[in-house]
Formats: C-alpha cells, structure tokens, sequence
C-alpha cells in the first residue's frame, strides 16, 4: 500500500508538474501581496489580544450579530451616557478580520459622541464598500482596506459595524 | 507516455483530461479542487449528455405520442434503470427521482413519517448527521410529538456503540436514519449490521448516502436497508438531481408527497386516484436533461469500477493524512483507521479560524471548505464552530496534496511564525 | 437576405438559427415543434451557458471562501436579480427557487396552507386548473377539512364570472389559486381584476403562470398577486427550476417546507433557527447549473421583448386557427376573441381519438400533444377524455402551420375518407 | 394585423421552403405505409363498430383496465360457464388501436375454452412484443402487428388482453 501511494504520487506529481511550470509566477507575489495586506500586524495583533473583550454588567443596549456564510457570531454590549459611548464590550467568535473589525472598533468608539460615531460606521461601511474618501479619518481602521480585495470576507469586516449600528438604535429606543 | 499508465487503482492521468474545469487557472495557479464532498466537477460525458440531450431529443416525457417524446421519455426511464442496477436495487420501480439527498429525505419524512409517526414514537439519528438527515427528523419529533433520540460519538468520531445499537432502540422506535459516511469528518458507520439490529428491534432504516454513493461500492439489498438518498451532483453528474430508493412495499403504501401533474391517475373534483410508483413521487415536470445526463455519470463511475474509487481515495487520503500530520500543531479530526474513513479529512490550526485558512489556501488555487459543514451537532459536540475540510475525488492526485500542504505552511507563517 | 429581415413582431428566421434542435429530422422530415406548452426548446445560448459554467465555474455556493464557490455563488444569485427584474418583483428576496412550477405551488400548500387553512375554511380554484394547481388544494381541503370551492367555465371555455368573482367568495375564502393561461384551451384569465376583487374578501391570491411568464409581459406588482408560479423549462430554460414568487411578509412569516442544509441558521439537538428569506425555502444543494443558465433564457426572451413574443403568438395562433377552421367537421376549443387566448389550440375530430391524431402528424415530423393535458376536471365538465393541442412559441412560423394543416388532412382522409 | 400575419407568413415559408427541400421523400413514403398498415380497413372497421359492446347481467368476473398512457379504460365483464368463455361484453373508450383489439378480442374468444384463451392471449402478447410466431393462429388478429410499427402505442394494443387475463384470474377465483 505505501509503495503502491509512492507510485501514485511519483507519476502524477510527473504529469502535474508540466501544469505547474504554467503556474503564473508574478500573478502569485501579487497573491501574496494581497494577503500580506489582508493580514497586517495590526490585525493580527488585535486577533489575538482582542480589546475590550467581555461583557458589560449594565449596558443600555445588548446586540447580536450574526454572519450567515460562517454562522459566527458578535455580541456587543453598549453604555450610551449623555449621547456618548461611554462604555464597550464585544465578544462571541469568528475569524482574524471579524474580532480584529470588532476589537479595534471598540478602542475608537469608546467616549465618542454617538453622532461621530455614526459618522465612523458611515465612513467604515463605505470604505469596505470600496471608497476611499474617508480613509485619514479613519485612521488605524485603515488597515482594514486589504479586505477589499477578498469579497466574500468584507462581511467578516463589517459584521461588528452592523451591529453596532443596530445596538446604537436599541439604545436610542430604550 | 508513462503518465497515462494506470498505476493504483486509477489512470488518473487519463481521468483528469476529462474534466474541462482542471484546465482552469484560480489566480494564475493551476485549479486544485478539495472541495469534493461539497459538489464534484463534471467530465466533459456528462456536459456532452446534457447539451447531445438539448440538441436532439428535448421533450417533456410521459404521456407524449411524437418522436421526440417517445426518446426522451426512453432515455429518462433508462436513467432510473441504470441508477436501479449501480446501487443493486430489486427494481427500477424502486427509484425516486428528486432535486437532491435533502428533498429525498424530506420525503420520507413527510410522506412516510407523517403516516407513521405519532406522539410518543421514537427517532433514532445520530450526533454525525448532517442537517439535511437531522432538521427533518427533528421537526417530524416536534409536529408528531415523537421523541429525537441521538446516538453520541466518541474520541475518534466514530459512533458510540459500545453498548450497542440496542441501547438506543426501545419498542418505540419507528425508524433510524443514519449517514453512511459522514461528510466532515469522514467516519464510514457499519449501516450494514445497525440495520440488521434495527430491524429485529423492528425499526425501519434510511441510510443517508450522500457521501458514499459516490465514493464506494452500495448495495442496497446487501445493506438491507428501507430507503436510501443519495445526489447526482456529488458523483460526476449534474445538480438537481437526487435519488431516493425505497423498498417498493413502502413506496406502495406510502401516501404522495407533492401533487399535480404526472403523479395522478385520475383527477376528479372531488378526489384523485393516484400514479403507480415511482410516478406517484415525481409531481409536474421532472428534472429530464440532468436525469439523462446524470446516466453518462453513471456510467463514468460504473467504467472506473466503484472499489477503484474507493482505493484510490483511500490511498490519496492515507497519503494526505501522512503529510498533515507532519505540519506542527495540527488538529486532524475522524478516525484514524482508513477502513472507516472516507475520502475527507478535517482539521484545525489552534488559534486559526478555518475561514482564514480557506482565505489562505484559495489565494494558491487550492478550493477547500471551512465552516460547520451542515455538521453543527457534531461540531457543537466536539466543542468547535467548524473545520477546514480537504475531500478528494476521482481526478485528484498526490501532488496536488503537496500544493495544498505547501499552501498550508503559509497559514502557519502568518498566523503563528 | 430577405428571410433574416424583422417581418412581424420577432425576427423568426434568425431566432431558429439558435435553436440547434430545429436542424433535426423527424422520420425524414425537419421536426416541425408544436408542443411548446408541455416544455419549449432551448436556445444554443442556454445550452452554451450550462456548459460554460460546468467547465468554469462549477462549486457549490453559498458560505464557500473559495473562488469558485464565490463565482458560483454570484451567478446563481445573480440570476434571482434577473428574474425578479423580469416579473418585476420587489426585491430578488421574493424569488425562491424550486424544480418547478408543481413544486412551487405545492410550497404554499403545505408551508403556507398547513399554517393558515383549517377546517371550514375556503379555497376557491377553477374548473380550468391544471392538476399541479388543483390537486394540491384539494388534498390541503381533504386534510384540513377546508371547503374546496370551484369556479366553472362557460361554453367558450372562459371562466364563468357572471356573477363576479364575489358569488365564490364568502369570509372564511382564504386562497384563491388561478390560473393565469390555461394549458389546454388557452383561456387566458383576468388575474388583476381578480386579485383586486378576492383581496378586498381578505384572501390572499396565487398565479399559475407556467403558460403566461414564458409567453407575455407579466408583472406581479401590477398583478398585486401573492404567490406566482412558473417554470423554466416552458421559457426556453433548463429543466429542474422552477420560481416561486411570493409576498416578502408572506415567505418572512411561513414556516419552512423542506429542512435541512443551507436553509437553517443554527442547529442544535433540541432545536433549530431558520436561515433569512428566501434561503429558508431553499433546503439542501440547489439546482445550480440550471439557475445559471435559466439567466441565459430570460436575457434571450429580454432581448426578443415579451410583448413581441406575445405579438408573434397571436399572429401564428390566428393563422393557425383561421387555418383550422377551414377543415371538415372539426371542433375547436377556447375563446374565440384572440386577446384572451394563448398560443394554444386544442381541438377534436369527431369520432377520432386525439392520440391517433397525434400518431398521424407525428409521422410527418409533427410533435402535437394529444390527451387531458393534466387538465382532467375541464376535460370532464366539457364531456371530453382528451383533445389534440397544438402550442406555439418564438421560432414557430405560419409555414409550420401550413405543414401541420397538411398533415392533419391525412387524419380526415383515414378516418372520415 | 392580417396583412402583418400575410407577410410574416410569406416571409417563413421561403425560409422554410429551403428545410422542406430537404425533406426526404422515400422516408416520407415509408411512413404512410406503416400508418396504411397501423389503420388497416379492418381496424378502422372493428373501431367504428365495435363488437359485443355493452355489458353483461349476469357475469362471473369484471374487471377495468388502465392505459397511463393516456388515461384510458376498459371493461370487460366475462361470463365462464364450464370452462368455456361463455360470453363477454366491453365497454369504456380508448384510441382505434385499443378500440378494435378489444373488438377482435371478444369475437376471437367467445365460446372458446380458457385454455385456448389464455393460449392467444399468449400469442397476441408475444406478437406484440415482436415475435411472429404465431401469426397464423391469431387469424384476423395478425392487424394488429402493424402497431409494432408505433411502440408508444403497443400499450393500446395490450390493453383489452391485459384486463382480459385479469378478468379470468378473477373468474377463476369467484
Ligand atoms: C398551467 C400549468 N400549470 C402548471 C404546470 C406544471 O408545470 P411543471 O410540470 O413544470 O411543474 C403546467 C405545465 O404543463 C401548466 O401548463
Ligand atoms: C452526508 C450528507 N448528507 C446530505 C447532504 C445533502 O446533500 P444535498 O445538498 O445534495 O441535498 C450532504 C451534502 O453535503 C452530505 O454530505
Ligand atoms: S468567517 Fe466568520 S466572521 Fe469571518
Ligand atoms: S390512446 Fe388511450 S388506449 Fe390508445
């Protein structure tokens, strides 16, 4: 059995091999490029120490989000004083773009106006839509451009942004 | 011409220039398709059947007195002959043609289930299911007021059977349906003799066979199982086409599902007598072009030889596996033994969403599946949102394992280098 | 060049260019197609996209991080924009796809009908339905004990509304499913009016536009229905798709039907949550290939303009009954007043059996359908087994007519000469 | 409207003149002869006046026969005094082809000894299927094999002799 899979791999890796020599070398750096831009220090870094993880114990407004190509999801718990964000919590699971979108959302929201916050999810959405207008207001968020270049991922980007914007209108209403 | 010698169990040299989709580039990389237990590709036979289908004979079948009728008619029931003697079913007749493994599980459970589950019955699935053979049972147990019963797994993903099927069978017990090789990680159940239990507790048995139809020898009347599903789209064929077999006993008795056109003997005001079977299954116009081209897939497979499949995804897999486990810090899921593992392989990296893995391996023309993979129980019961999942098929080769573990090793250079 | 120029509302000379199954012959003679109304033939556009997509992009869709899954997904999807476009729906949310028009409209009865019909309640059909629009009703009135109410026809074969839609309706009416074209006769009914009329009673109304989608304008906001049904494999698409087309609040607040992958959002042992509309109605792999394709049907019947398909039938449909009317003791069914007759005819000759009919042109390459056209309670209240229908579409032409006049004088000279 | 539909009219035929060329006569003529030999005078002749049509008063078995074909049915009703096949009557409605072999059947078989009766039915049965066997026992029958011609209607053919053989099932167990 092992030889018989040896031979397998032997004379097909032979055959193969003529396609890979038509692999397109310069079309595999612009890959890794991209993916190199996708998945930034920053974003590591927030991946794996997230900010402002946990839950709050009175937040005026609990949100869940919930991303249908994955089935992950984020919760976030907001404290609005005097039309402020004074407080943030997040958490749930979900891949490095969805917790870094998360976390480093918290760190920039927290004590913001709820109006400039607002301003900040318009700024983000548009940006992940495709914009570059707002890109200097958004500052570290910036970072999250790279996900551009991977579609079926700017939903993991903008899954905390929605439902922020979601808790935002609860806490209005409460 | 060394490469178009057989050499394992396949020719897979020769295999591989019958599908038109690995001529493809994704992002400049040759097309490295390990997304197989998703959907399979097509060989150019079945594209040829569909469009030599559309050119010459299209017709809607049944009942047509002109020529184009009579042929297209001919090649569909040809079609439900063929399917009858690949999976040794006692007769054509037995054979439901419908859109694919969920519709025909749905179909029991409406058809049969509503007539022959009541409150207090019992349902035997297991932890392993994937949706399409759990939600339908479970919403059977909450209209009927029948109770789930879920039969766990253990370390290995493997069925907890220690204390035997039994255990979970009660005199209650209407029916189990269980996978018969479950589609993410890869555990290949012994269906044969749980049906043999089942029955003497006098439980009916559907084997959901949507991963092995494709990939190994089934005989239905060896298995000796009630009903069968199992769908075209993942074994060379076209989409929209599933199969249910049923014992043809029960295929009597049971009651229609869909109704209208084509199922009906005769339609009154007041009440409608019904099709002999399987017609009575196949309500309006059936899905004809895939139904005939689903044959030529058929056909393909049956020239390959079913237990050629088999070997060359156990080697391709023992292989594979071979080659993860090499790479550090891995969490490689499902049996180890390769009698009962099926051409899938799932695994982790710690501190790796699968998702980004996906993402990773995509960018080097590698199509793999992160995700639950319609598994939730399972993944709920080994404590994880999902897997990156590799599943091979036919065309799929060692070197084409190796680009994948190359690819992979740039997953660790990010995440964890 | 002559034959190429537009003459009449289509340009028939070049549209059979694309038909690749036109160049056939029928026992020696080129295939002369007229039974467009049990499925139409497909354009070498459609056949070409299927092929396109199984040898590009091939994956199965939704929740894929791959590329292909990603192309797979975006046109699958991309077709629900197209479709809701072509009926003008309100939003690609309202478009579930099924195998077909049957399947569609058993969707309502069992999702829709379980939950909203019980006993005592009202169901109003027509004596016209086709059986895939009356047999679902009657077994959802069977099983509920609702009341099954059914609108006759007059003698020209159009619904006998002289007391108004109302003299059918009563408080309890629930549903009112009608037909939009008749299969058979080719009445074509006034479904704006009568939707208006059935809503201020408080019930809701479902199309059956399996003979109006693929051969006029329609438009369900106009219409203000709430359900709609077709089928692509009648408007040059592939078989195995079919449309529903249903209010968002409807499909928003209706349980599932069939369960299990793609549909659900989160599975658990005890329970499961539904996935958004219309994925909720969407269990398990869809028809991919032939959604994919079905996008190539509706840009063909886009580009041709559907009140020009509907002008072409009219011009053929005249002809051919003009033509008709000039032999011997023949019987004609349907209205007489073109404007609400479809590009169907159905007729007798006394004392000859439509299938023998059929027989006769068949041999001179002539593909009628000849029996109740799954129109069994209409054949019934007009005395009739069965009739010989002759049904147009885009590439038939009045020289076709011609042939099948020809041919039908060898059913008068065996029988009555 | 009717000078449009004149033109369009004109315009297709001379496209389609072109398809008509190339029709091909000696097939053409092939075809009317296997329809000459599918409705034979005799056919015709038992179709449009059919024998012992009706029912019986008294009979030992009936018995309905079904073509899904089309939807059509016959009833036999069948008198059995003795062992012989006393009489018969048949009634319901079908094509020419079903029609006038339910016809030549009841003539055929009234007064003759079940054996002989199954023996034909045998006969015609295999006829039908293609064999020729039998051809000279089935007399007046022999007609029939012109359907062979038209397999989509052999069921047609069929259709009074299955329901007969059912019906002596039934005789027989009454
Ligand atoms: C009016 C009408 N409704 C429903 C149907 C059923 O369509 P399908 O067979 O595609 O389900 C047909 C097709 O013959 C039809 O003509
Ligand atoms: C084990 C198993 N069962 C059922 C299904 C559902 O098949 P389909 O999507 O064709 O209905 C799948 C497909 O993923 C499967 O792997
Ligand atoms: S993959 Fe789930 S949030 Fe990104
Ligand atoms: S067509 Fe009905 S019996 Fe011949």
């Amino acid at each position: 059995m092992c030889l018989s899979t040896r031979l397998v791999t032997w004379a097909i890796v032979s055959t193969d091999d003529r396609r890979r020599m038509s692999s397109d070398k310069a079309e595999y750096k612009r890959q890794e490029t991209e993916l190199d831009e996708l998945y930034q220090e920053i974003i590591l870094d927030h991946y794996r120490n997230p900010r402002h993880k946990g839950r709050l114990s009175a937040p005026t407004a609990s949100e869940e989000g919930y991303n249908p190509l994955c089935g992950d999801e984020i919760i976030l718990d907001v404290e609005v004083t005097d039309g402020v964000v004074s407080d943030i919590a997040q958490r749930g699971s979900g891949c490095s773009i969805s917790q870094s979108s998360a976390s480093m959302m918290t760190e920039v929201i927290v004590g913001e106006p709820i109006a400039d916050v607002k301003g900040l999810i318009a700024s983000f959405t548009a940006m992940m839509r495709g914009s570059d207008d707002d890109l200097e207001e958004l500052g570290d968020l910036e970072a999250m451009a790279g996900v551009r270049k991977f579609p079926v991922r700017v939903k993991c980007a903008t899954l905390a942004w929605h439902t922020l914007s979601q808790a935002l209108e609860k806490a209005k209403s409460s | 011409m060394t490469t178009s010698e057989r050499i394992g169990a396949l020719d897979v040299a020769r295999i591989r220039r019958d599908f038109p989709i690995l001529d493809r580039k994704v992002y400049g990389q040759p097309l490295v398709y390990f997304d197989n237990a998703a959907t399979s590709q097509k060989p150019r036979q079945v594209i040829e059947a569909l469009t030599h289908y559309y050119e010459t004979s299209n017709a809607n079948i049944h009942r047509a007195v002109h020529l184009l009728g009579e042929e297209a008619t001919a090649e569909y029931e040809g079609v439900r002959e063929k399917v009858s003697r690949f999976i040794n079913a006692p007769s054509p007749e037995c054979i439901v043609f419908t859109r694919n493994t969920s519709e025909s599980i749905n179909l029991v459970a409406y058809a049969w289930g509503r007539a022959n589950v009541s409150a207090g019955d019992e349902i035997v699935v297991t932890v392993m299911e994937h949706h399409s053979n759990f939600v339908p049972w479970q919403q059977l147990a909450q209209e009927t007021g029948a109770k789930l019963v879920v039969i766990g797994v253990k370390e290995d993903q493997t069925l907890d059977l220690d204390d035997g099927l039994s255990s979970y069978l009660s005199e209650r017990t209407k029916i189990v349906a269980i996978t018969h090789a479950n589609n993410t990680v890869g555990t290949i159940n012994p269906v044969k003799e749980l049906a043999a239990e089942a029955h003497r507790a006098g439980a009916l048995v559907l084997v959901d066979a949507a991963q092995s139809v494709p990939h190994m020898p089934v005989d239905v009347q060896d298995l000796d199982c009630d009903f069968l599903a199992f769908s075209a789209h993942k074994m060379l064929g076209p989409t929209g086409v599933g199969v249910l077999y049923a014992r043809r006993e029960l295929l009597a008795e049971m009651p229609p599902f869909l109704t209208g056109g084509e199922m009906i003997s005769k339609v009154t005001i007041d009440e409608t007598t019904w099709n002999g079977i399987p017609a009575k299954f196949e309500a309006g116009t059936p899905n004809i072009a895939d139904v005939v081209a689903f044959g030529a897939a058929i056909d393909y497979l049956s020239d390959l030889g079913m237990q050629n499949v088999r070997e060359h995804e156990k080697e391709i897999t023992e292989y594979a596996l071979r080659r993860l486990k090499q790479l550090e810090s891995i969490t490689i899921y499902g049996p180890e033994d390769i009698d009962v593992h099926g051409g899938v392989i799932s695994f982790n990296y710690p501190g790796v969403h699968p998702h980004d893995v996906g993402t990773i391996v995509d960018r080097q023309g590698v199509a793999i599946r992160s995700g639950h993979g319609c598994n939730q129980p399972l993944m709920r019961s080994l404590d994880i949102s999902g897997v990156a999942r590799a599943s091979f098929y036919v065309y799929n080769t060692a070197a084409e394992v190796d680009v994948f573990i190359d690819a992979l090793g740039d997953v660790g250079d990010r995440f964890n280098g």
